[in-house]
């Protein structure tokens, strides 16, 4: 007797749900999960299509949430530095808030290279041959500067190597080519990037600088997406 | 990559270490992880120029030094540190271009095995010393007080040219001699001659774009003849447009000239002569061309190498003979050229002598042969080295006729044969002191070693024995600064030596820019008009900004004074039925670039072997050898042996042996210590007469296979296309026919 | 099913597969107050579809899981994938669609048959009721070579189960409150 | 929604095919000209890749395995295809057969799609980019590759090559790479963005010859001709429109057929942006 | 063996073992299995350790160790990788395919092959894993979402190779645990200590009633069916690997059949090779018989006629297809360096199977362990020969490099066997080899139909072709 051969064909459909409904739930799901699973990726709804350049104006819709000033979507992200110990403990309060010292004097090299760069000890002199020069910190800056040495500052913002980054362009979309900004707001465009640096003495890493913080920032203000541009 | 003004010369500070370190193998992280805050340095300038800015590369100006052409050189410099080397587009030599020889000056400046300390013989051993103990040393054995003047001293240096080749005078002449070697292997001493002797000019400017043929017996001007890098960039002119030129290269190894030319022709070493006088034969004979230009002894000499005995010496069928004279007669005007091979023989003076008889037949004096002149300061002007002068420094050595002696750029114990015995020659000297980079052959026999800057970290002027068109003065400023302390300049130590023998003579001069500043001052017009004091800073920044300093050229016409001798070529020794050809390449050069790891791993342009030496043999003599490619061969003269792999190609002749100089150094950094074989250690004896170059193509090997399998690593594993489309050629007359205007 | 009055499960080993059958068709037959076919479970080493026969048509929904599973995956890995590559930051520009059918097919086919796996394995520890507390009303002879007959009855009516139990030669009885379970 | 644009949007977007033109959004197309009569076959391009983009050096025992890192290599063959009929002679008549091979830069290329990472993408700029970071190291890019011109680093260079103070040569703009990773020539790519990135600080375009690469720089007979192939002032494109090569074709239509442009390997349908002018022979 | 070799000539089973036996003789054989099985345990540790060793080594120092070089980026992983592939497709042959057509002398076998299946995809995951670059990365090929807005490259078949190698391993082990279910329960029932609780979970409330036995006949049919398409498309898209890439050699439209059919060739050996030794290890003479390895012989014979058939068919293609670069990388496995092993691939892919036409060594399990073993080395030898000859011969002769795999790529080779094996014998020593349940339900059928229901097995017997037939015991005289 071929007693396997007698396969269950002969089930009858009993209905304990619709399973229709069931199947329509299943379609809508599907699309709804593929969707969202592959598309929720960065910053929801300013996705922008990354290849076209949206002309100027174009983009500032109402419903775009508004940056810290116009002309930018703020990138998303926060990030908990750690304290960097530094051979000279450098109040940037001091400097850039309570004196009023514009970022791009010290960081000249923001705007025509690159690397922003650390200030030459030359520049600190500059103004510590004068002031403040009874000031401990303001010694062992002296001290440094006669034995003819640089102090050996931590970096604190650093990309690693495979990564190019260049300060001149961010400034020039965000300050220069932006005409609702002026050079004096340059703080809130580095802020941006670094964090309110202003309220900080030594400056501690408050943005995660990681490629979705980047790319998020780049979809919403029309960066490049080529990987190469970004990518050496 | 702006190019900015150049303006202090103190400003070649490497920047900050993580500047340095900019970029490390920072593949591995991935990238959602950012750096972490703290874990790198950075150092700021103390106090910056204008024109530095992180991050964004400069260049400037400078000369190479990699071999004795003195090409225009631009390095990019970033951050204090050099990274690239490019050529000077305002140099007339080299019009911005550099070959794989210049662009790996890089590696000589960076390398691992340079010479960081002075080095003073104790106890028959290189110990360490301070600069004061070794110039204390140096002082007590050549200064005035150790009674040594006259002809018992003597320098050894490589092409020596520009401001340092009148400091080296001058502390010859301090020390009342006149014994100046300059060494060398790979140079055109007998074309010089011979240029001289008939032309009157020792360096006539060789106009190949002008040609419409050229026909070069060994004269690899793509490669290592002379200029190799304006003459290709004469060469891509000459092969562009309708009248696309025709090489024909006539020698035993295919050298990179030969492996371009249309035409290659193996010819039998030493007939080169032969050959030329052969075509004069059959152009004055069947082309019936004017020969009235030429002298009735030399005449009478054409008259003997008709086709047929032309043909049995060269062992170039006579039809070929014949078209390269039609084809040299129609396309006029056209240009022969003599090398190496041409002139390494003994007889080579009259080879050479032959073809400038042939450009004098075809009419090409004052067309493609253009008068140059002398270089308008002849105290500046090239001291182009040979090898004469390593026997004679042989002969003065062996002879005890030398106390001290000083070594610069050359490296005789490396290039001298073997049958010279320099080795103990040299040991036999009491004081030898050598400046130099690296610890080589030499340095290494030394009794005191001096650690040189590199060139890039150097002040100097140079200048090119060819000069392409415009006379230059070449200037070579450091790129960065020195990257060991303990090494110092050429130059600073020629002022001090001088100063040695007449102290106060340099007073004033803070170092050796300082009295190369004051030297250019003093040449008129330069920096300072008629009655200036002060030193135009401007001109001076210009200068070096443009690495060049344009000079008069002086148009003296061509003096004519034809001779013509019978050809010396030497029957074959039975017992030693081949030819050895020492073979130079661009690549190691001289053997100068052994310890270049680039050049190590540059395949070599014919065989394409890397990191080893190779011998070249046609593949008839392989057959007869019973060897396969790789397969170790012994090559056997009688002052020596080598045990080499074989590469077996078409683009030699059937009796020769090529083997490429440059490796098999004893002593020098850790990429050419014990590789390869030097052939240059096993030639027979032998000289030009006229000129007292060695025969270094004169030698006779025997080979015999050795039954074993060598290492002969190679790129590439074909030789052939296989049929397909790769390198498609097509005819010149194509070629013709659709690209006139380019 | 009202549970009124106290119920019990009784337990019915049996050596021989045939026995088993002939409890059944008893059952079936003599109608015995309170026992109906559907309140049978028949426990065996191995399968037996024939049974079916007896026990008449019970449901089987796995093959709905299964379809549903397939189906989800299809649709599912239809837009993951078109959205995944429509949103892709860097996009092809060599000149070739952004969405690729071709390979998307080869994916969504696999996309199908994992999830119709997946479902299929779902619903079959669903349907068979399994991942559920162990039944205490069991034996170990059931894996090796006998076979057990479940039934729930009121009572009142476990009598004339065991006498038909015996009468097919039943080689243990055991019982148990159902408030047990 | 933003998403379904994307979706919807580029569904066809690039998708266009060769009979239709091709895809024409790019901002450049980068493209090179290497005439192959004046190529001498010296090696400065070679090493002038070297210096320029950090490229290992691997040592005797490496490059006798074939893992040598040459971006740039010169071949060169000995066998004349198609010079006439003359017979095998016994030496080597008219010299050697140099090519000079380095990544062809293919507008269709084979090693893109099979990158199962995309760190092998086109760029806008009509580039075959490699993303070092991105790679995993499948290989199966250089498997595809019908040139061969793609290399693997096998080991870990940084200590062995680049002994110190070799290492402060290293150039800045492109990264060092580790083992594990795949690399090739990018048409010197630190240069182009740095040309790129000056030409937007002025708000201006990148004109014809300000992007120079390593190899042209130092090619000392200027064999080599790189630039923008959209850029119809361009020195490459009048090249490459005078001897009639064309992207998007697999059989160039040549009103002349003696003219002497061509791309390797062509039949392949790889679309390079390299185009090689025949070597020439006066016979 | 011998002895009883008089016994199981013709008789697929006996049918008159008592199900208690059954039940005993497999738990038996989680217990104590003869000295050869801790043997091979050993050995099998021994060489994964030797896998691992290398693979550590190969991590720290990249993969220059393994020999790779330009032309040959791929070479022994991922051959092997195919090889296990392959092997995999032996369980889903026996066990779906078998079900589906009612063979019934599946039945013993079956358990084995399918563990088989699924600890031979393990090893082959292994080895495009370990064989990148940077395999630390390796979670990249894997379509997740991620902050920075990028994906894997959906064209490339190795995302397809992760999606359907996935798929596949999930599938075959479903398969596998849902069947070996109602043997767990029998597991659950006899056992004490961990393995008690060990199968109590893993059995997962079976209880051997009606409804679970119905939803269980239908799942399994179901999975069946799946496995099926999924076999094929999981082996096709290996074959895509090669089929998709531009190559000469590899740029072949024949490969997805040509690989299938390749996988079931090897799969099918490897069931001999461990048909045999579980048969000495675990004392099974009694449930895998003779008659049954001469089933399983007679199909490895009619899948390598197929294989051999489709290998000429591509030498065919590409012979007169005159694509020259392909017709150079065929000469060149006929003459050139590969030639030793391309012939001994045919040979053994082609020429050896020929013995299986024979009763005799069919029936000789000493004889087949050795054939088996042999038809499987030329099965990777036939994997090595569609990886390396085209990397050494493609379409750029400059790049033409003849490259030996070097002690690292060997190592981990080498341990692939040693992590397969030793997955393999914990199986077989925590998990019943033998279906107990199903070797029961044929000795159940078997009884009927030889003691109760003559008449009737003749009746099916006659309608024959229906599908049952395979089932019919060819027994003489009943």
């Amino acid at each position: 007797m071929k007693v396997e051969a007698k396969t269950c064909h002969e089930q009858t459909h009993r209905p304990l749900f619709t399973w229709t409904r069931m199947w329509a739930v299943l379609v809508l799901a599907g699309l709804l999960g593929g969707l969202s699973l592959s598309g929720s990726s960065s910053a929801g709804e300013l996705m922008a299509p990354p290849r076209v350049h949206t002309p100027p104006g174009a983009a500032d819709s109402a419903d775009e949430p508004l940056g810290p000033f116009p002309g930018v979507v703020a990138p998303e992200g926060t990030y908990e530095g750690k304290n960097v110990e530094q051979p000279i403990e450098f109040p940037h309060d001091l400097h850039a808030d309570t004196n009023k010292i514009n970022c791009l004097y010290c960081h000249t090299y923001a705007r025509r290279s690159a690397v922003a760069g650390i200030p030459p000890t030359s520049k600190c002199m500059g103004c510590h041959n004068v002031i403040a020069t009874d000031r401990p910190r303001i010694k062992k800056l002296t001290e440094y500067w006669e034995k003819g040495e640089s102090p050996p500052w931590k970096k604190v913002h650093d990309l690693p190597d495979y990564v190019r980054f260049t300060h001149e362009r961010h400034l020039k979309k965000f300050l220069f080519d932006n005409p609702d900004m002026s050079v004096e707001r340059v703080d809130e465009v580095c802020a941006l990037c670094h964090g309110n640096v202003k309220k900080m003495t030594v400056a501690r890493k408050q943005k995660p600088l990681t490629m979705g913080f980047c790319t998020r920032c780049h979809e919403a203000n029309d960066g490049p997406f080529d990987c190469q541009k970004c990518h050496k | 990559m702006s190019k900015i003004e150049f303006d202090r010369r103190d400003f070649l500070k490497v920047m900050g270490v993580s500047g340095v370190a900019a970029t490390v193998a920072g593949c591995d992280m991935p990238s959602y992880i950012t750096s972490e805050e703290g874990a790198e340095e950075v150092i700021p300038y103390l106090s910056p120029e204008e024109f530095v800015i992180p991050g964004v590369g400069v260049h400037y100006a400078s000369t190479c030094l990699q071999c004795p052409a003195t090409c225009g050189i631009r390095g990019r410099v970033r951050e204090g540190r050099v990274l690239k080397l490019e050529g000077n587009p305002k140099s007339a030599l080299n019009t911005g271009k550099l070959c794989q020889m210049g662009q790996a000056g890089l590696q000589t400046h960076y390398n691992p095995d340079r010479l960081t300390k002075p080095l003073v013989r104790k106890d028959g051993a290189l110990a360490e010393a301070t600069w004061e103990d070794a110039l204390a040393l140096i002082e007590e054995k050549t200064g005035p007080s150790s009674g040594l003047s006259g002809g018992r001293f003597a320098w050894l240096t490589g092409t020596i040219s520009g401001h340092q080749s009148v400091l080296l005078k001058a502390h010859l002449e301090s020390l009342g001699s006149s014994s100046h070697f300059v060494h060398e292997v790979i140079n055109t001493r007998v074309w010089q001659a011979v240029c001289q002797d008939m032309l009157g000019q020792s360096m006539p400017r060789l106009r190949i774009d002008k040609a419409k043929m050229v026909l070069s017996f060994g004269a690899d001007f793509l490669g290592t003849w002379m200029s190799p890098i304006h003459f290709s960039a004469d060469y891509a002119r000459f092969r562009s447009g309708e009248d696309r030129g025709m090489l024909v290269q006539a020698e035993p190894s295919m050298s990179l000239t030969g492996a371009n030319a249309d035409l290659w022709v193996a010819l039998r070493p030493g007939t080169e002569g032969v050959m030329a006088l052969g075509l004069a034969n059959v152009l004055i004979n069947k082309e019936r061309m004017d020969a009235s230009a030429l002298p009735a002894a030399a005449l009478e000499l054409i008259n003997q190498y008709g086709v047929s005995r032309t043909t049995k010496m060269t062992g170039i069928a006579g039809d070929r003979l014949i078209r390269i004279a039609r084809h040299l007669k129609e396309r006029s005007p056209s240009l022969v050229l003599a090398g190496a091979s041409a002139a390494g023989h003994v007889g080579g003076y009259q080879s050479v002598q032959a073809a400038m008889l042939l450009n004098i037949l075809l009419g090409n004096i004052d067309q493609t042969i253009e008068a140059s002149g002398d270089f308008a300061l002849p105290q500046l002007a090239s001291v182009s080295g040979g090898t004469s002068d390593l026997s004679r420094f042989a002969d003065a050595a062996g002879a005890g006729k030398l106390d001290a002696v000083f070594f610069d750029g050359s490296n005789p114990l490396f290039a001298a044969p073997n049958h010279l015995g320099l080795t103990e020659k040299f040991d036999s000297i009491p004081f030898k002191v050598a400046f130099s980079q690296f610890m080589d052959e030499t340095t290494a026999h030394a009794d005191v070693v001096l650690p040189m800057a590199s060139a890039l970290e150097d002040w100097g002027t140079h200048v090119a024995a060819y000069q392409g068109g415009d006379h230059e003065i070449a200037f070579q400023q450091p790129l960065m600064e020195p990257i060991y302390p303990g090494t110092r300049s050429f130059g600073d130590m020629l002022l001090a030596l001088n100063s040695m023998r007449n102290p106060g003579s340099y007073d004033g001069l803070e170092d050796y820019y300082g009295y190369l500043q004051s030297a250019v001052g003093s040449i008129p017009g330069v920096l300072k008009g008629e009655d200036d004091e002060a030193i135009n800073v401007s001109a001076w920044n210009r200068i070096l900004q443009d690495g060049r300093l344009q000079m008069p050229v002086d148009t003296r016409a061509f003096t004519s004074n034809l001779s013509m001798d019978d050809m010396d070529v030497r029957d074959a020794d039975p017992a030693f039925p081949y030819y050895l050809v020492p073979t130079p390449r661009g690549t190691l050069y001289d053997g100068r670039h052994a310890n270049i790891p680039w050049l190590q791993e540059s395949p070599d342009q014919i065989s394409k072997v890397v990191w080893n030496s190779w011998a070249e043999i046609h593949p008839v003599t392989a057959a007869k050898l019973a060897v396969e490619e790789g397969d170790v061969i012994t090559v056997t003269t009688p002052d020596g042996v080598l045990e080499v792999p074989v590469y077996i190609h078409k683009g030699i002749h059937v009796d020769v042996v090529a083997v490429p100089m440059g490796q098999g150094h004893e002593d020098y950094g850790r990429y050419a210590r014990g590789r390869g074989v030097n052939p240059l250690k096993i030639l027979q004896p032998g000289s030009d007469a006229k000129t007292g170059e060695l025969a270094l193509y004169g030698s006779r090997a025997a080979l015999a296979a050795t039954g074993r399998a060598g290492r002969l690593i190679k790129m590439g594993n074909t030789e052939t296309q296989h049929g397909r489309k790769i390198v498609a050629t097509i005819t010149a007359e194509q070629q013709r026919r659709n690209e006139g205007d380019s | 099913m009202a549970r009124k009055t106290p119920k019990k499960r009784l337990l019915g080993l049996f050596g021989d597969f045939e026995q088993a059958i002939k409890v059944i068709i008893d059952i079936r037959q003599y109608e015995i107050p309170g026992v109906s076919v559907d309140n049978i479970t028949i426990k065996s080493p191995i399968e037996h579809p024939e049974i079916e026969e007896i026990l008449g048509d019970r449901p089987c929904h796995v093959s709905k899981f299964t379809l549903s599973g397939a189906l989800f995956g299809l649709i599912f890995g239809a837009f993951f994938l078109a959205a995944a590559q429509a949103n892709f930051l860097i996009q092809p520009q060599g000149g070739k669609p952004v969405i690729t059918i071709t390979s998307n097919l080869v994916l969504i086919y696999e996309m199908l048959i994992l999830f119709g796996m997946l479902a299929t394995f779902v619903g079959f520890l669903f349907g068979a009721g399994l991942m559920r507390k162990r039944s205490t009303l069991d034996d170990e002879m059931i894996s090796l070579d006998q076979v057990g007959i479940v039934i729930e009855v009121e009572d009142e009516n476990i009598d004339p189960v065991r006498q038909l139990f015996e009468k097919h030669h039943v080689l243990e009885i055991r019982d148990r409150e159902l408030k047990d379970q | 929604m933003s998403l379904v644009r994307n979706f919807i949007e580029d569904w066809s977007r690039y998708r266009r095919s060769i009979d239709e033109g091709g895809f024409h959004e790019y901002e450049h197309m980068w493209g090179m000209v290497i005439d192959l009569d004046k190529c001498t076959g010296c090696n400065a391009c070679s090493v002038a890749c070297y210096a320029e983009n950090n490229l290992a050096v691997v040592g005797e025992d490496k490059f006798e395995n074939g893992q040598g890192m040459h971006w740039m290599r010169i071949e060169r063959y000995w066998d004349e295809p198609n010079i006439g009929n003359e017979r095998v002679r016994d030496t080597q008549e008219h010299g050697a057969s140099f090519m000079p091979m380095m990544c062809q830069q293919c507008n269709s290329a084979t090693c893109e799609p099979v990158c199962p990472v995309s760190a092998a993408y086109h760029t806008p700029d009509g580039l075959n980019a490699q993303i070092y970071n991105r790679c995993v190291g499948s290989r199966y890019c250089a498997n595809n590759c019908p040139y061969r011109l793609r290399y693997f680093n096998f080991f870990s260079y940084y200590e062995d090559s680049w002994p110190s103070p070799l290492d402060m040569q290293l150039n800045p703009d492109i990264t060092v790479r580790d083992k594990g990773v795949m690399e090739k020539c990018t048409f010197c790519v630190q240069r182009i963005r740095s040309t790129k990135n000056a030409a937007k600080m002025e708000d201006r375009q990148v004109v014809d010859g300000e992007v120079q690469t390593a190899c042209q720089q130092t090619c000392p007979t200027s064999a080599i001709v790189f630039g923008d192939l959209l850029d119809h002032e361009s020195d490459v494109h009048k090249l490459w429109h005078k001897h009639q090569t064309r992207l998007g074709t697999t059989k160039q239509k040549k009103d002349n057929p003696e003219l002497r442009g061509y791309r390797l390997y062509e039949q392949l349908n790889t679309e390079p942006s390299v185009t090689y002018l025949e070597r020439v022979r006066d016979v | 063996m011998a002895e009883e070799t008089h016994l199981s000539a013709t008789k697929d089973i006996d049918e008159k073992i008592a199900w208690a036996e059954i039940n005993s003789d497999v738990l038996r054989s989680m217990e104590n299995p003869r000295m050869g099985y801790w043997l091979a345990v050993v050995v099998s540790i021994c060489m994964l350790m030797v896998g691992v060793a290398s693979e550590v080594y190969q991590y720290n120092v990249g993969m220059g160790p393994a020999q790779l070089n330009n032309p040959h980026m791929w070479d022994l992983y991922i051959s092997t990788f195919v090889f296990w592939i392959g092997m995999s497709h032996s369980g889903t042959l026996l066990s779906a395919i078998l079900h589906l057509f009612h063979a019934d002398w599946r039945k013993p076998i079956y358990r084995f092959a399918e563990a088989m299946t699924t600890f031979s995809l393990m090893t082959a995951l292994v080895f495009p894993i370990i064989h990148l670059g940077r395999v630390w990365n390796m979670h990249w090929v894997i379509p997740y979402y991620s902050d920075r807005g990028i994906w894997p490259n959906f064209r490339s078949p190795l995302v397809w190779d992760a999606f359907a190698i996935t798929t596949y391993l999930t599938g075959s082990v479903l398969f596998l645990y849902i069947g070996m279910i109602p043997d767990l329960a029998i597991c659950r029932d006899n056992a004490i200590g961990w393995r008690k609780r060990l199968y109590t979970f893993m059995s997962v409330g079976w209880r051997g009633d009606d409804r679970q036995w119905r939803n269980f006949r239908k799942t399994y049919l179901l999975m069946a069916c799946f496995l099926i398409p999924l076999a094929v498309s999981v082996h096709s898209i290996v074959a895509a690997d090669f089929a998709m890439a531009i190559m000469p050699g590899w740029h072949v439209t024949s490969f997805p059949p040509y690989f299938v059919s390749g996988a079931l060739y090897s799969g099918c050996a490897a069931i001999i090779t461990l048909f045999v030794l579980l048969r000495y290890f675990f004392k099974f003479e009694q449930y895998m018989t003779l008659p049954i390895l001469d089933k399983t012989c007679k199909l490895t014979f009619a899948i390598a006629m197929v294989w051999s058939y489709l290998n000429l068919i591509e030498f065919a293609s590409v012979w007169y297809g005159h694509d020259i670069p392909a017709k150079e990388v065929l000469i060149a496995k006929f003459t050139g360096p590969y030639s030793p092993f391309f012939l001994g691939m045919l040979f053994c892919g082609s020429v050896l199977p020929f013995t299986l036409a024979f009763e005799k060594i069919r029936r000789n399990p000493m004889l087949l362990l050795p054939i088996s073993i042999f038809l499987n080395v030329g099965m990777w030898l036939e994997r090595y020969m569609i990886v390396a000859p085209t990397l050494s011969l493609a379409y750029h002769p400059w790049s033409w490099d003849v490259m030996w795999p070097g002690w690292v790529e060997w190592g981990i080779v080498f341990g692939s066997f040693g992590w397969f094996g030793l997955l393999f014998l914990i199986f077989v020593k925590v998990f019943p080899s033998v279906s107990m349940y199903e070797v029961k339900e044929m000795v159940y059928h078997r009884r009927r139909v030889v003691y109760e229901d003559a008449e009737l097995r003749a009746h099916e017997y006659k309608k024959g072709a229906s599908g049952a037939s395979s089932a019919a015991p060819a027994t003489e005289g009943s």
